[in-house]
């Protein structure tokens, strides 16, 4: 069905992510409008439960991003993320999640183009797994 | 009862979105009272309408979908104040950056503006009141760095009564300025203009100086750092070092002469030069002979102060400063590696600029006088090879060293003056001249001292019967050249200063890609790092010449004045909280802050629970996360607001 | 196991309460007893049906000097406890006790009916001329066990049992079908397993390391994690709470699941996330370190980025 | 009296069927021993040996029920609120329930259907029991657990079933008790039988008798109650599992912006939030606490207010405790002490 809408929740972190999907709208970088982004002050705010529970409440997929590792606004919070989140994205096949419909990766406050290319990537990998199932 | 704004941002929004149509979806949704759209809210009569809707339909909490919450989050925050209303209670939607500027479609578009507005009236339900609080601020700043910024910055906060501590790695202030011969583009010279700042300095009542000194360790925040700083062992008591160099006359162990950028040697223990502030010896532990097996003490002997202790240990000194101005200045590209058909540094006659500016200087090893490295002889021919290390995407380094145009025609101009039979060509890419007088100094070494530009980049540098031939394109003319030179000059690109980076990370600041220190704003707050209290003079921040580097290090002593002179802080209200009677005392929210801000606290009745120490809180929200039964929660993004967000957008 | 009886006694001396088992006249089966005097403990047994983990009412007693008889994998709750600063390492007595493995009570109740007294020896469990191999019968998380010698221990009871049930040659019943299932299918087995969760919460309760017990997020009415209603989504949710709060502290000790009035197999949830957090940090719940999502040291991350 | 052979279950299951759902006790799949009521289909296996985990209460009482809906609608200025009410359609008949259960309806009944019109009348409640039919199975054996005994009629109780079967060889008696019974049983798949009524089963006998007061007495020891909690986990299945407990909570929930739904779930006195109160203070913060309420609420205050224990003797607290606690035990000591 090519009018199905992929709903898709981000969570991103103020100081980069957030600021590069800003980037991105400045620079006029069109994208799928399914994207719905959720502001963090950090992706160590991301508790998983967050993500699981977009997925209970129906969302397409999750996209976590935040600060590239050792750019941190805070210092640590995206390590943390990053072993919370990562341990998460292998629970998924186990809680009957395709693990296709999570990600997480960092963007910086400059790397708009890099988040529209994540944006329209990750759409497009939920609609196959959408069509495959 | 909720006010709804919408944005049309002149056309910015309302090209895509529908503005009227969000509007019209928002005053139907759950308790909105009030919803219009306006052209520019964030405009003078765009504030007083949302002032006027509060006052009229007594809103409590507002949503304003317009720009992103990072351009204009802190204005609305004002305009509701001005309104009568808790800053906090409100919520801003982005529209444009994240929706208007994003998509073609008018009607996906409208759509999803409206969804994002039903996320914000959902979430706003879950705000509260914030109140921030005041906390002292600590009336001492710490200044990094005591090269020209450094040394500007550190009088001119000295200069509205707040202490200053100056930290210089080295052991004397000056930095790079005090290397350079003459200046552009008034041919000044350097030494002439920067020693009496740098005695001022010392003579200063509000001023500590600390050289050989580097930060160790940064704890705290804005208002209230705790830093310690190591001052390494010089095996020199600073008190009782006249300076009168004796030490270094009678030394027998060679050492690099750093200050004349290693053209020349200097001993083991030396001063670093002679117009050094502070003026004493340090000795350096690995190329002393006692320190390497040997039995040497001469200096120890021989000083007449008896200013010598070889036993010496490193000093760890803990200061608590209100702010911190970062003044590292820049480093240079090491060149030898990326660009091997220059010779990878083997032929002597092919130097820096910045050595080749010490050739210039009286007080350098040649006294003043251009001799070449390798023999010593005049040179007649010399060749200026201009972005080694900038503008070249094949070096990886697309960068402007912003100066190099400027200072190599002042080269070429000092060299004519210094040999008045030399004739210096100069290869560049593009003449950058945009400063004050700039433009009228290039032309000036064009016409008066016969300097020849060509343009284009060089290819190859090698020896030939005793000269170097630099061979390169002449872009205008569409021409392979050949020069045959005496002394090549190569203006090399500037880098962050080295340690710029471990140093950014221990005041938990950014770099950006070109690893200079990361400006919160690149137009509206320049000499704002990423943490509060902290602020950036100089090339520290990105290549810039002597003019922009001290007005900047004003720039950024006015900051610190504004900051500490009312000797309080105004603490954001967005940190953690603990609900006692929710938190199981598991303490995993203290494993977890990055900023030690968990405490314990028992309460009345013995039970144990968690606190945030509000003032080393930087509202990071990790505690909020790891918390297992959500007692702790960061304020603006608790989880009972997150959900609120979650849950509507999905709907 | 006589010699427990003394032992207990010996420590009574020096702590208010020595936590083990005794005999339930009704259930036929050793149930968790709490000894105050040598009079009590002459009621305390060891045996193969002494599966519950003890270690779970020591945060309750943290106010307390406590004795606790504790088998290997009970042993690696109460590490894991001290790591995290949930109990005090001074402040438990441990009487390691060798196990033999833990019979399925359940199991044995189905084969042979509610409260009929067990007998088990000789590789065989029976009860009034049934026999069942002991290894049919075993707990899932004995077979192949790890630790049947405990971790931490003050004193200890019982031979060193001679060696660990054998691990079974694959996985069995439901841990094989779950396996071999599809993405989707898991999403459907679980909306069928938690079609019958009743949300009394036994699981949470029985788990050493649910900590945080009354405040426990699940059941507050904010922020809504999980919303009241017993219904498979919200169950669900329920567990998921519980799963990711024991992330890299679950010592897989399996008494959620035996606590389970329904009979939810929980342990597929936290058997996965255990393995999973073994494979990526190297880490299982149970030793002196703290959990990888609490410590870290940013130097010392050495998490390639590319995987 | 009426006798059904073994081989008409099924068409009398069936016939059931044709305009209720039929709730049996069944092993679920990939159990050890799990046992719940759960909706029959041709061919599924009724469990009658083992316990089942869970009461017929549920079906009168669901864990969780949508009261009514709501919305809010925009009237000038204010917000306004519609409600609208959720009729149950469904009607339910249970198979095989035990007569501990059946009984426990009739208490439940008392307290959500007071005919006299002067208490509470609940109409979520007579939607599902009006649409009840409840056919007990009498138990001939029982295990360690129960204890009907104690009270009246034990096994032999027959209030709140319509129709009570007795295994007899070759099939089952059936007793009406009810119209809707009486009904059931003229049915043709019953015959005539002159067989005898089995004997029943004679379950553990607990002294109840001086309970009440007993209780009483001891509520002010609150060491008797840690040392008789200690081992009690706090969790909620012994209140879950009865056929009696009945509190409940309610609570809404949003479904959208501007409409949601008022819901009833169980709520058990065995955790800290059920008295929670919303200033933090917590008047049962201990297990203590709350092990005293629940055994005196179910053997003191209700005897004293309704005349019955709000227990039938079941024995699931026992059979499920994740502690193995059992109830019995308390009572002994409370008789002892």
């Amino acid at each position: 069905m090519p009018g199905k809408d992929v709903k898709i929740v981000g969570f991103l972190c103020n100081w980069c992510a957030y600021a590069g999907a800003d980037m991105a709208g400045m620079a006029r970088m069109e994208q799928p409008a399914g994207m719905r982004i959720i502001r963090v002050p950090c992706s160590g705010r991301v508790d998983p439960l967050l993500v699981l529970k977009a997925f209970q409440e129906g969302a397409d997929g999750v996209l976590v991003s935040g600060c590239h590792p050792g750019d941190c606004h805070y210092g640590s919070g995206n390590y943390l993320a990053r072993r919370r989140l990562e341990l998460l994205g292998r629970m998924l096949p186990a809680l009957g999640i395709e693990p296709e419909r999570f990600h997480y990766t960092w963007v910086s406050a400059s790397e708009g183009a890099r988040w529209a290319e994540i944006v329209n990537t990750f759409t497009e990998a939920i609609k196959d797994v959408d069509e495959g199932s | 009862m909720l006010g709804v704004f919408i944005c049309q941002c002149g056309t910015n929004i309302s090209a895509t979105v529908d503005t009227g149509a969000v509007a019209a979806a928002a005053a139907g949704m759950r308790g909105v009272a009030h919803a219009e759209s306006i052209q520019y809210t964030c405009s003078d009569p765009g504030q007083a309408a949302i002032g006027a809707a509060v006052r009229e339909k007594r809103l409590d909490r507002i949503v304003i979908a317009a720009c992103s919450p990072r351009m204009h989050e802190a204005t609305f925050r004002r305009a509701l104040e001005r309104a009568g209303l808790n800053p906090y209670m409100m919520e801003m939607v982005n529209i444009r950056e994240q929706c208007s500027w994003i998509h073609a479609d008018t009607g996906e578009a409208t759509m999803k503006a409206v969804d994002l507005v039903r996320k914000a009236v959902a979430r706003i339900r879950a705000h509260v009141p914030l109140q921030g609080g005041k906390t002292a601020a600590v009336r001492r700043a710490l200044v990094i760095g005591g090269g020209i910024a450094g040394i500007r910055a550190a009088l001119d906060i000295s200069a509205a009564g707040i202490p200053v501590t100056l930290v210089e790695k080295s052991p004397s202030i000056g930095g790079n300025m005090a290397r350079l011969d003459k200046t552009f583009p008034t041919l000044d010279c350097s030494s002439c203009i920067l020693t009496p700042l740098m005695v001022e300095i010392k003579q200063h009542d509000h001023i500590e100086l600390m050289t050989n000194a580097e930060v160790d360790d940064v704890r705290g925040l804005v208002g209230d750092f705790q830093i310690d700083i190591r001052r390494r062992s010089t095996c020199v008591d600073e008190e009782k070092c006249t300076g009168c160099m004796i030490c270094q006359e009678k030394c027998p162990a060679p050492a690099p002469d750093d200050f004349n950028a290693g053209l020349c040697q200097s001993k083991a223990i030396s001063v670093a030069f002679p117009q050094a502030v502070p003026l004493v010896a340090s000795l350096r532990k690995q190329y002393c002979r006692r320190f390497n097996g040997g039995k040497c003490r001469l200096c120890q002997k021989l000083c007449p102060a008896g200013a010598v202790d070889y036993g010496q240990e490193d000093e760890v000194v803990s200061r608590s400063f209100g702010a911190v101005v970062a003044a590292t200045g820049y480093g240079h590209y090491d060149w030898t590696g990326s660009y091997p058909t220059f010779g990878k540094g083997l032929y002597p006659d092919v130097i820096t600029s910045a050595q080749y500016e010490r050739l210039l200087s009286a007080s350098g090893p040649t006294g003043g006088l251009i001799r070449r490295p390798s023999d010593g002889a005049e040179p007649r021919q010399v060749a200026f090879v201009s972005c080694v290390g900038s503008r070249d995407e094949s070096a990886g380094r697309p960068q402007c060293c912003s100066v190099g145009c400027m200072y190599t025609a002042k080269q070429a101009i000092l060299t004519k003056e210094h040999i008045p039979d030399s004739q210096s060509y100069i290869f560049y890419i593009d003449m950058r001249a945009g400063g004050k007088n700039y433009e009228e100094f290039v032309r000036r070494a064009q016409t008066r001292y016969g300097a020849i530009f060509i343009r284009g980049r060089v290819g190859r540098i090698f020896p030939r019967r005793g000269k170097l031939v630099v061979m390169g394109t002449d872009t205008l003319a569409g021409d392979q050249v050949e020069i045959e030179a005496d002394l090549v000059v190569l203006a090399a690109g500037l880098t962050a200063a080295p340690g710029a980076g471990e140093l950014a990370r221990k005041l938990n600041i950014a770099c950006d890609e070109t690893g200079f220190m990361a400006e919160e704003h690149p137009k509206l707050r320049p000499v704002e790092a990423a943490a509060a209290g902290v602020f950036l003079a100089g090339a520290c921040q990105g290549p810039k010449d002597i003019p922009a580097t001290v007005a900047q290090a004003g720039a950024a002593a006015a900051k610190v004045i504004g900051l500490l002179s009312r000797g309080e802080l105004e603490t954001s209200p967005m940190v953690s909280a603990v609900n006692p009677s929710r938190c199981a005392g598991c303490f995993k929210c203290r494993d977890v802050c990055p900023f030690g801000a968990i405490d314990k606290d028992r309460l009345a009745d013995g039970l144990v629970t968690a606190r945030v120490i509000e003032s080393l809180c930087r509202g990071c929200g990790i505690c909020n996360a790891a918390c297992p039964p959500g007692a702790i929660s960061l304020n603006g993004y608790t989880d009972k607001q997150l959900l609120a967000e979650l849950v509507e957008v999905l709907r | 196991m006589e010699e427990l009886i003394p032992i207990i006694k010996k420590a009574l001396e020096q702590v208010d309460v020595v936590l083990g088992w005794a005999q339930s006249p009704a259930a036929g089966v050793a149930v968790p007893a709490f000894f105050h005097t040598p009079a009590e403990a002459d009621a305390a047994v060891f045996d193969s049906t002494c599966a519950h983990n003890l270690a779970v009412y020591l945060p309750r007693l943290a106010d307390k000097k406590v004795g606790i008889v504790a088998k290997g994998c009970d042993a690696r709750s109460i590490a894991q406890l001290i790591a995290e600063g949930a109990v005090k390492r001074s402040g438990v007595f441990v009487i390691g006790a060798s196990c033999p493995g833990m019979i399925d009570v359940k199991k044995a109740w189905r084969c042979f009916g509610f409260g009929k007294q067990v007998c088990d020896a000789a590789g065989k469990v029976a009860m009034e001329g049934k026999t069942v191999a002991r290894e049919e019968i075993l707990l899932w998380k004995c077979r192949g066990c790890r630790d049947p010698e405990p971790v931490i221990c003050d004193v200890t009871v019982g031979e060193a049992s001679s060696e660990a049930p054998a691990p079974p040659a694959e996985p069995a019943g439901i841990r094989k079908r779950f396996a071999a299932m599809t993405v989707a299918e898991r999403r459907q087995f679980w909306q069928d397993q938690f079609s019958r969760c009743i949300r009394c919460y036994a699981c949470r309760e029985a788990c050493p390391l649910c900590v945080c017990r009354d405040v426990c997020t699940i059941q507050a009415h904010e922020p809504g994690w999980a919303g009241a209603a017993v219904d498979s989504p919200q169950s669900w949710m329920a567990q998921l709470i519980r799963v990711n709060h024991l992330a890299g502290r679950c010592t897989g000790c399996e008494e959620c699941e035996r606590a389970c009035p329904v009979g939810i197999p929980l342990m597929l949830l936290l058997e996965e996330q255990n393995d999973v957090v073994e494979e990526l940090f190297g880490y299982r719940a149970g030793g002196e370190a703290k959990p990888p999502f609490l410590t870290f040291d940013i130097k010392n991350d050495t998490w390639d980025e590319e995987r | 009296m009426r006798f059904i052979p073994e081989e008409n279950i099924t068409a009398l299951l069936l016939r059931l069927s044709e305009n209720a759902t039929v709730w049996a006790p069944q092993v679920v799949r990939d159990t050890v021993n799990t046992v719940l009521f759960a909706p029959w289909r041709e061919g599924a296996e009724i469990e009658t040996g083992l316990y089942s985990a869970l009461p017929v209460k549920g079906l009168v009482l669901p864990a969780t029920e949508r009261l009514f809906s709501f919305r809010y609608h925009r009237a000038g200025e204010r917000e306004k609120i519609e409600i609208e009410v959720d009729e149950l359609r469904e009607r339910a008949a249970v198979f095989a329930a035990r007569a501990c259960d059946a009984k426990a309806l009739v208490t439940l009944d008392a307290l959500f259907l007071d005919g006299s019109g002067r208490s509470y009348n609940d109409q979520h409640y007579r939607a599902r029991r009006g649409a009840l039919t409840v056919i007990t199975l009498a138990c001939t054996s029982c295990d360690s657990a129960c204890f009907c005994s104690s009270f009246e009629d034990g096994a032999a109780a027959t209030a709140g079933s319509d129709l009570i079967f007795y295994p007899v060889s070759g099939g089952f008696l059936a007793e009406a008790v009810s119209a809707t019974g009486r009904e059931l049983a003229a049915l043709d798949l019953f015959q005539e039988s002159n067989l005898e009524k089995p004997p029943l089963a004679e379950t553990a006998k607990v002294e109840l008798a001086r309970l009440g007061q007993r209780l009483l007495d001891k509520f002010d020891d609150i060491d008797f109650w840690r040392r008789t909690a200690e081992g009690c986990l706090s969790c909620g299945y012994c209140s879950y599992a009865c056929p009696a407990c009945h509190c409940f909570n309610i609570f809404d929930e949003m479904e959208s912006d501007r409409a949601g739904g008022r819901y009833r779930c169980w709520d058990a006195c065995m955790f800290y939030a059920y008295t929670l109160e919303s200033s933090g203070h917590n008047p049962r913060p201990e297990a203590a606490h709350r092990y005293r309420n629940r055994l005196a609420h179910k053997f003191s205050y209700f005897p004293l207010n309704r005349g019955e224990f709000l227990c039938t003797g079941c024995g699931r607290c026992i059979r499920g405790c994740p502690a193995g606690r059992d109830v019995r035990d308390v009572i002994k000591a409370l008789g002892a002490g």
